[in-house]
């Protein structure tokens, strides 16, 4: 692999930058690999590369039916930040942000990790009492957070109404300063580069079509380039997980929902930080090309058009105004949709399945982007050694009829 | 944003006067108790997800209040039919597939029907069968 | 204010402006005069203003390339004072004002001087697409640095600092067919609708509606394309069915023909909207747009061709050439040379001639280009030189010289000698790209069609495409199209059209264009100057080889890993371009690299405009009580629950000092008990349920018996989801053998009677039961405390004896001479009488109890009283001491649970799953802190061990916690893992300023626990 | 007060004498944000009729009408989102939904209609719940009245799908009210008491471009 740094930069201009080399390869499929990641978004390929790195499973083919990193990788509102409420969730994410922090230089790729601190909201007293519940569990497990009052609030982030004249003024947040945003296509290309480098096989426009299942165990999927054999084969669909497990026979507890995104037009820098507010919701941010990122919510109905309810984006740019009235006269550039799986308690599914040798790492909801190293780390153990990996096994599909939820719902609103 | 066609209210309104309320057709097991921990788990949370064709339940919550059903494509969110509670579609990806629109369908004109969306959708529902 | 102008670019005659109509403007603090009629940018091309931009990336100076939508350089910053600056407005779609103030977005400390273009000329080389990802890595730690310096360079305009003074809004409209776009397919299109009488909405998004024929040289009917257009409008305007907008965008298409337009009311009138009869107007309105069918007349956006330094100012469209001569009487410099794949763009060299300035070639990349446009060329002695194209432009602040040199389309190569004509303006033209964009909103992919060199829209049904936006670019039979997909639409909605007769257009003889994006250089692309194909992005062809080199071969992952078309314009010009380069490095079509995908939208649109009246006192609904206008005159502070408005406590003002809320609290707390208290409970959902069913179905949905209820009893019910969590909670009422009146939690009151709605209309039909909401029917006003039954009875003839209207009774009579229905119930586990009247007497009610309760010391208690004395009680708030993982077994309310109900109740069967078997759950208790001082924090997590290293396992947490008046202390509700068989046990909570607290797990009942107070 | 004639639901005649002061849902936005008087440039005029009877019907639609009919001297409304009216339009009956009608009549008669009804209605399956003082009718008229409306509910009321006699539950900017058109000139908004404040607001902002009087 070529490696990346500022002075071979500069070497490359020299030369007119014809020298580059490309950064993954375009292989044709081999009849058979060790493990099948079926999958090639962020997590996929973030699995792919730890099971070639941590594992020294090398024989590993990432099945992607488009372009690395076309789902909810590039569609995302790109928030990393890991102060969930239940100690499983939290230490899940926790996992993720400690390889996130790292991240940049263990890929040789610079995903532009950016530690600017993420605000959560509070506007009633229940709000209040929600996140003082999540930040106090927060601290005793070893992640970083705190609360503010409105004025500390007003201080970071000038521009914001913390009057109380507000329809529902800000009562305080809650404040977790190593937390911030990346560059999602980065992570997934820098993903693809590492893995690719290790000598993983990442096959694009390969879309599966079925499973080869045989007494219950799987050896392999069908593609549209042909038939692909492996004992393991995860699946990292997001939004597409159920139709991959109806074809391999079996429901999730899974729906697939439009969350839609927008952005503005780029603008002088003039937010700091990320602002999240469930209440009125909306969330935001500001990226270093100018453009304020907001996320707006989830649409009821299940879908897969990439697309969603003009109202959501109404009410979410009435949520932004209610937040930064100087925001007014700022222009919405662009909107668009993703598709994300929801599971009933808002947390993942890491799990075995009732088919011997395939796995499932679904269900992220609005939580996939930030949990992507942690998400791909966990699920390449499990699927090394067969077995839940500790941070995964509270989220097996078994936890829906056992009754033991992790239910994120409850006390942290949507988990964003 | 969709414009749906109350069966009750038999006119077309805007989505804002609707609530989905998820997948349609789930019935309560008859005897709750002797369900087993995995049968009341499968009725509570799992669901189908299709990428195409589904049926599910709305409320016209500003509006009469009625739950109702709905056979959406998942994909072109084209609505193909609005039915009352108790009945049942006629169409359904079974009859997409095989040609079998069954008569007297109630469909809701002035959605986003796609050109060719039952062609469409039968090459969904084929590719997932596959 | 402006010192002496002269418009050097200004025709003396011609355009459609109004020359008796001057207006100043200011543009980088220079003066300026234009004309009525004008936008932004044509003035400044009148004036000779050349740069109007730094670019992005490079900060090179930019120049105006359009006229329209499509202009990627010349965005300003808009606005004389804070409040009214808008960032990043299209020049060329600025109405042109009175006093206009206009600045360049980017270039420091000037655009004509720029420090970041040295950056841009020295540094361009080492920031190709991509070198972020591949540098500032080295230390890890500096990234944050690194990033504080990049992000100084971010962003084009800046966000006003001010609260806007203008307001939005919404109007919802519906139609049967809605037409976008009044150039000659769209105005065909609406003239055949609007005579078959069909509900027509016309949008247009320019300052005048007629498109194309505006600037047309084609006659109709031997008179000027415009007068035709004219008299259509006149005839719309006219009609009863016909709606038209004009200066209104078409910005987004979503499901199932719902398009939102956004109308600019006032911005061509002024930075802020005027006032009209003393009201502000609204500056611009969103016209949500329900629509029968659909019909696109968006026309198409000229491609520019893609060679050396073609950003320099000077360089432009050859159809912006056109429009700024015939629309604007302004002819954007003196020497011209053309270079085009087509046609259609010769008409750019006559405009230029008949302007009276010099054209000093015609480029054209065909060998041997043929039709009635080159012979009129020819006739006005334009040279012709053929098999070319202009490959460099030269020049820095604005074009020299072009190098023109014969190429090979095929090889891609540059064959002849290079020519350099001297000229200060090249127009280029390499086709039209049909505006596809709404169409491509809906989902619908759009496909590529070679004939004519472009993506035409995939059109999802109901949507119908019209001329120049489906590549019909012929004028005629452009704007028979129009006709004909409008009695096509007709025809989807049973409407027949009514024929309409179109004026005569002369034919001519056009010959085809041949497909030019990128034009060769003598040097290979990534050595070449740079040649751009996203001029916003600072996206160069080198850029897009590099991409691709490096394995980007999507072209998805192109476009991100370059930023091409990810700017303000999403690539109006430069996508297809940027396609083609994609394909000829790939070795692929145009087709198989992909497709282009547009989102809302088409142009940028301010939030304010998006949120509309929604904001500031409307953001959300204020719900109050029939009794809030005593609050607030009583100097209540309100507490948000749901949308209601709720006194949260009373302060006092004494001595002119306002009471803490400590103070507040503990003084009401007090008078409820030791004295008499009144709370305003309106807010309480309340459900009226009658039927036979009804004692049935309530057995149902609560967890709890409901047979035996007797009339005039009130029983307490928990609900549960049927996952065995608690979802609400509420006293219901026997008023009669088949009617019941049932109250739920405040924020929970429409959830519930859609949860009973949903049971009855999908599981339980047959059950013959209805609920109705009487909410907002009765108001509720709680007195509570030892003396509340000597305050009653003074205003009532019902009869109060302690033996006869008993705890968990409900009575009928008067209150105040107002018939009222009295509940016995009790939230304070005080003496307690809920009174109920119809809400439009309450205020009588309520001043009338004040009356008399002043000698026995009524206090007007709020929201945190009302939570410290329930908690006192061990009562339980719903969303507060529960959070969706509680059963009624954690709250210990087995009491509340009936295990033998015949019919298997909501919730029941989960209840026996093995994890809400498990005895270590977590389950309510009281927590006593240790020291009677200390008030935990609700929220405070709870630890067995506290010397446990993080991460500390947690076994719970407080969820209430508060002062007691009446114990003199701190007193708290929890969840704690197995906290029912802990009694006793100490507990630790460690908090964030290092502080353990020590509490002891005690019953959640604090006050009373063998419950006498309620029954005195 | 109470009504023996039922047993099965209890009936409640919450109005009282006339000397009893009431206040309207609007009582205090009047006070609030002031009530504008209708001027020459008015082209929206409001005007509250506050205190009407208001009853919820529910039940079957035949058994209903009969009973209606023989009480009333009208029946239900035939069609789905429709209103029926007595001859001099002082008492109205509109569909909510299959199951449910909204009757409004002249202030004070609500109780002794609940109870006309009910005993013609004898064993059937109904419900009938007085809701008088949980809602209040604003009406509008002028000749910007219907964009007014635009602006606030998606509903379409254009005259060809919003005739005459046409009702509906309609989102009404942030939250749901009933929208009903007597008149070809006059538009009557039924408005829950919690939200009256808000959507007296909303009228007053949309409808300043139109000098919206109100009526008192």
């Amino acid at each position: 692999m070529q490696r990346y740094s500022g002075f071979g930069l500069a070497k490359h201009a020299l030369s007119h930058h014809e020298n580059w080399e490309r950064q993954w390869r375009n292989p044709t499929p081999k009849k058979q690999y060790d493990v099948i990641i079926v999958g090639g978004g962020g997590h996929g390929l973030a699995t792919a590369y730890y099971l070639a790195k941590e594992h020294g499973i090398k024989n590993v083919a990432v099945v992607e039916k488009g372009w690395l990193g076309g789902g909810n990788t590039a569609r995302n509102t790109t928030i990393v930040r890991s102060n969930y409420l239940w100690d499983e969730a939290a230490a899940l994410y926790e996992h993720a942000m400690k390889l996130w922090e790292g991240l940049s230089q263990d890929l040789n790729y610079n995903v532009m990790f950016s530690q600017r601190g993420v605000m959560n909201l509070g506007h009633t007293l229940q709000d209040m009492r929600d996140i003082q519940r999540r930040v106090n569990a927060n601290r005793l497990n070893g992640i970083d957070g705190e609360v503010l009052t409105p004025e500390q609030i007003q201080e970071i982030v000038p521009i914001m109404d913390c009057s109380k004249n507000a329809r529902y003024p800000i009562l305080g947040a809650s404040w977790q300063p190593r937390a911030g945003v990346a560059r999602h296509d980065a992570v997934a290309w820098g993903f693809a580069r590492a893995a690719d480098a290790l000598g993983v096989d990442l096959l694009q426009n390969t879309e599966v079509t079925g499973f080869k299942i045989r007494d219950g165990r799987v050896y392999g999927v069908h593609t549209n380039r042909g038939d692909i054999e492996a004992k393991t084969v995860g699946c990292v669909a997001a939004g597409n997980s159920g139709v991959l497990a109806k074809m391999a026979g079996f429901r999730l507890p899974l729906e697939s929902h439009p969350l839609q995104a927008l952005v503005s037009e780029p603008l002088k820098p003039v937010l700091d930080t990320v602002v999240m507010s469930n209440h009125v919701h909306g969330y935001i941010s500001q990226t270093d090309k100018g453009d304020l990122v907001i996320g707006a919510g989830i649409d009821g109905y299940n879908g897969y058009g990439q697309r969603g309810s003009y109202p959501t984006i109404e009410h979410t740019l009435q949520a932004i105004v209610e937040m930064f009235p100087i925001f007014s006269r700022v222009r919405m550039n662009r909107q668009w949709g993703g598709i994300v799986d929801t599971c009933p308690d808002a947390c993942p599914i890491l799990s075995a399945t009732p088919v011997k040798g395939l796995f499932f790492n679904c269900g992220w909801g609005t939580g996939g982007f930030k949990a992507t190293p942690g998400s791909g780390h966990v699920f390449a153990w499990t699927l090394a050694k067969n077995q839940a990996h500790p941070l995964a096994a509270p989220f097996s599909i078994d936890r829906f009829h056992t009754g033991a939820l992790v239910d994120e719902h409850g006390a942290a609103g949507v988990a964003h | 944003m969709f414009h749906i066609y109350c069966p009750y209210c038999e006119e077309h309104r805007e989505e804002e006067e609707f609530r989905p309320k998820g997948q349609a057709h789930i019935v309560r097991p008859k005897d709750p108790e002797a369900c087993s921990d995995e049968e009341w788990g499968d009725y509570l949370f799992f669901r189908d997800n299709p990428r195409g064709i589904h049926h599910e339940m709305w409320v016209h919550a500003v509006g009469c209040r009625k739950f109702f059903n709905v056979t959406r494509n998942t994909v072109t969110y084209e609505i193909l039919e609005t039915y009352k509670m108790g009945e049942r579609p006629r169409i359904t990806a079974e009859s997409l597939a095989s040609g079998e629109i069954q008569g007297n369908v109630q469909v809701a004109g002035g959605g986003q029907q796609t050109v060719g969306a039952s062609n469409a959708a039968v090459e969904a529902v084929k590719g997932e069968q596959a | 204010m402006s010192k002496s102008v002269t418009q050097p670019n200004r025709l003396k005659e011609g355009g459609r402006i109004d020359r008796s109509r001057k207006l100043g403007f200011t543009f980088n603090g220079q003066h300026y005069q234009g004309h009525a009629g004008d936008t932004l940018a044509s003035a400044l091309l009148a004036n000779g203003v050349d740069i109007v931009n730094r670019s992005f990336k490079y900060s090179r100076p930019r120049g105006i390339v359009a006229a329209g939508a499509e202009e990627p350089n010349a965005l300003v910053q808009l606005g004389s004072n804070e409040a009214a600056q808008v960032p990043n407005v299209r020049a060329t779609q600025q109405a042109l004002f009175d006093g206009l103030v206009a600045r360049s977005t980017n270039g420091w400390p000037n655009v004509q001087r720029d420090v970041m273009s040295l950056v841009g000329k020295l540094g361009g080389r080492f920031m190709p697409p991509g070198f972020y990802y591949k540098t500032f890595m080295a230390p890890a730690s500096m990234w944050m640095t690194y990033e504080k310096y990049i992000r100084k360079g971010a962003g084009l305009g800046r966000s006003p600092m001010e609260a806007d003074p203008d307001s939005y809004d919404h109007l919802n409209q519906h139609c049967d067919l809605l037409v976008i776009g009044a150039g000659p397919a769209g105005l065909a299109a609406a003239l055949t609708a609007a005579r078959s009488g069909a509900r027509v909405i016309l949008a247009d998004e320019q300052e005048e509606m007629g498109g194309s024929l505006l600037d047309s040289r084609e006659l109709l009917d031997q008179q000027p394309a415009a007068k035709w257009a004219e008299r259509v409008l006149e005839e719309l305007a006219g009609l009863d069915n016909v709606m038209l907008l004009p200066r209104t965008t078409a910005n987004g298409y979503h499901d199932h023909h719902f398009v939102t337009l956004h109308e600019r009311r006032t911005e061509h009138l002024g930075e802020t909207a005027p006032l009209v009869d003393g009201h502000r107007g609204v500056r611009s309105r969103m016209h949500r747009v329900r629509a029968g069918q659909v019909l696109l007349a968006t026309g198409a956006h000229e491609r520019p061709l893609v060679y050396a330094n073609n950003d320099v100012p000077g360089n432009l469209l050859a159809g912006a050439v056109s429009t700024y001569i015939r629309r604007y009487g302004v002819v954007p410099g003196n020497k011209l040379v053309l270079s085009t794949s087509n046609d259609h763009a010769y008409r750019a060299a006559l405009d230029w001639v008949e302007a009276g300035r010099e054209v000093v070639a015609i480029v054209d990349a065909r060998a041997n280009p043929q039709g009635d446009w080159i012979d009129a060329a020819k006739a006005k002695g334009i040279r012709i030189i053929t098999g070319s194209a202009v490959i460099e432009a030269k020049g820095e602040k604005r074009v020299s010289a072009a190098r023109v040199a014969k190429i090979d389309l095929d090889a891609f190569k540059v064959t002849g000698q290079a020519e350099t004509l001297a000229c200060d303006t090249i127009a280029s033209s390499g086709g039209y790209s049909p505006v596809i964009h709404l169409a491509s909103h809906t989902g619908a992919r759009p496909t590529w069609n070679e004939e004519i060199l472009g993506f035409v829209p995939s059109l999802v049904k109901g949507v119908h495409a019209a001329g120049s936006a489906r590549g019909i670019h012929d004028l005629a039979a452009g704007m028979a199209d129009g006709v004909a997909m409008a009695a096509q639409a007709l025809e989807a909605l049973g409407q027949s059209a009514r024929a309409v007769e179109l004026p005569q257009v002369d034919a001519r003889r056009e010959g085809p264009a041949c497909a030019l994006y990128q034009v060769p250089h003598e040097k290979p692309t990534l050595r070449a100057p740079k040649q751009f194909v996203d001029l916003q992005n600072d996206v160069t062809a080198g850029g897009i080889e590099l991409a691709t080199r490096e394995g980007f071969e999507s072209i998805e992952h192109v476009k991100r890993y370059t930023a091409m078309g990810f700017g303000t314009d999403q690539g109006k010009l430069g996508n297809i371009n940027g396609m083609a380069i994609a394909a000829r490095c790939l070795g692929k079509t145009i087709p198989e690299v992909g497709t282009t995908v547009f989102r809302p939208n088409y142009t940028p649109v301010t939030f304010g405009a998006i949120a509309g009246r929604h904001c500031r006192d409307l953001f959300d609904p204020e719900r109050y009580t029939a009794l809030h206008q005593w609050h607030v005159e009583n100097g209540a502070e309100f507490e948000d629950v749901g949308q209601w408005k709720r006194p949260w406590y009373f302060p006092k003002v004494v001595n002119g000092k306002k009471e803490t809320m400590f103070d507040a609290v503990a003084r009401e707390c007090r008078a409820v008990r030791e004295k008499v208290g009144i709370l305003d409970a309106s807010t309480l959902g309340k459900i009226d349920i009658q039927g036979p069913d009804a004692r049935e179905f309530l057995g149902r949905v609560y967890t709890n018996k409901w047979e035996k209820l007797a009339v005039g009893k009130c029983r307490y019910g928990l609900m549960c989801k049927d996952d065995g969590m608690v979802t609400d909670d509420g006293v219901t009422s026997c008023l009669a053998d088949n009617h019941f009146l049932m109250t739920t939690t405040t924020g929970g009151a429409a959830a519930v009677l859609e949860w009973l709605e949903l049971w009855h209309q999908t599981e339980w039909p047959e059950l013959n039961v209805t609920f109705t909401s009487v909410t907002d029917h009765w108001a509720t006003m709680t007195i509570t405390g030892p003396e509340a039954r000597n305050l009653l009875a003074e205003i009532t003839d019902i009869d109060l004896d302690r033996d006869t209207f008993k705890f968990m009774d409900w009575r009928e009579g008067k209150v105040a001479g107002v018939p009222a229905r009295v509940f016995r119930i009790s939230f304070t586990g005080e003496l307690t009488y809920e009174i109920n009247v119809q809400a439009n007497y309450a205020m009588h009610v309520w001043k009338t109890l004040f009356e008399h309760g002043e000698k026995y010391g009524l206090t007007p208690y709020g929201t945190e009283t009302m939570h410290v004395l329930r908690a006192e009680k061990g009562f339980i708030i719903v969303g507060q001491d529960t959070d969706g993982s509680v059963t009624p077994e954690d709250l210990g309310m087995q009491w509340c649970v009936g295990y033998d109900k015949p019919y298997s109740w909501i919730g029941k069967r989960a209840l026996t799953r093995s994890d809400t078997r498990r005895t270590d759950r977590k389950q309510l208790v009281g927590l006593k802190p240790k020291d009677p001082k200390v008030v935990l924090e609700e929220g405070a997590q709870i630890v067995f061990d506290p010397k446990h290293a993080i991460p500390m396992p947690m076994a719970g947490h407080v969820t209430s916690s508060y002062y007691s008046p009446t114990l003199d202390s701190g007193f708290a509700l929890a969840v704690v893992k197995g906290g029912q068989q802990k009694m006793g046990e100490t507990v630790y909570l460690p908090m964030a300023d290092g502080q353990v607290h020590e509490a002891e797990i005690v019953s959640p009942i604090f006050v009373d626990p063998k419950g006498e107070r309620q029954n005195v | 007060m109470s009504n023996p004639v039922v047993a099965k639901a209890r009936t409640f005649d919450t109005r009282t004498e006339a000397n009893i002061p009431v206040e309207s849902p609007l009582a205090y936005s009047y006070q609030r944000s002031g009530a504008p008087a209708p001027s020459a440039k008015s082209r929206v005029v409001l005007r509250e009729r506050a205190m009407l009877g208001h009853l919820i019907l529910r039940g079957g639609a035949i058994v209903l009408d009969e009973a209606v009919r023989a009480v009333l001297g009208f029946g239900l409304p035939a069609r789905p989102n429709t209103l029926s009216h007595s001859e001099d339009g002082a008492r109205s009956i509109q569909w909510l939904s299959p199951d449910e009608w909204l009757l409004i009549v002249p202030g004070g008669e609500e109780f002794e209609l609940e109870g006309e009804l009910r005993n013609a209605l004898g064993d059937a399956h109904y419900a009938i719940v007085n809701v008088s003082g949980g809602q209040t009718l604003i009406e509008l008229s002028g000749e910007k009245a219907r964009e007014l409306l635009m602006k606030s509910t998606p509903s379409d009321v254009h005259p060809e799908a919003f005739p005459v006699g046409k009702g509906v539950t309609a989102v009404f900017a942030k939250t749901n009210l009933i929208l009903r058109r007597p008149t070809e000139t006059r538009w009557e908004l039924v408005l829950r008491r919690s939200f009256s404040d808000y959507c007296y607001r909303w009228l007053l902002d949309a409808g300043a471009e139109y000098a919206i009087g109100v009526e008192r």
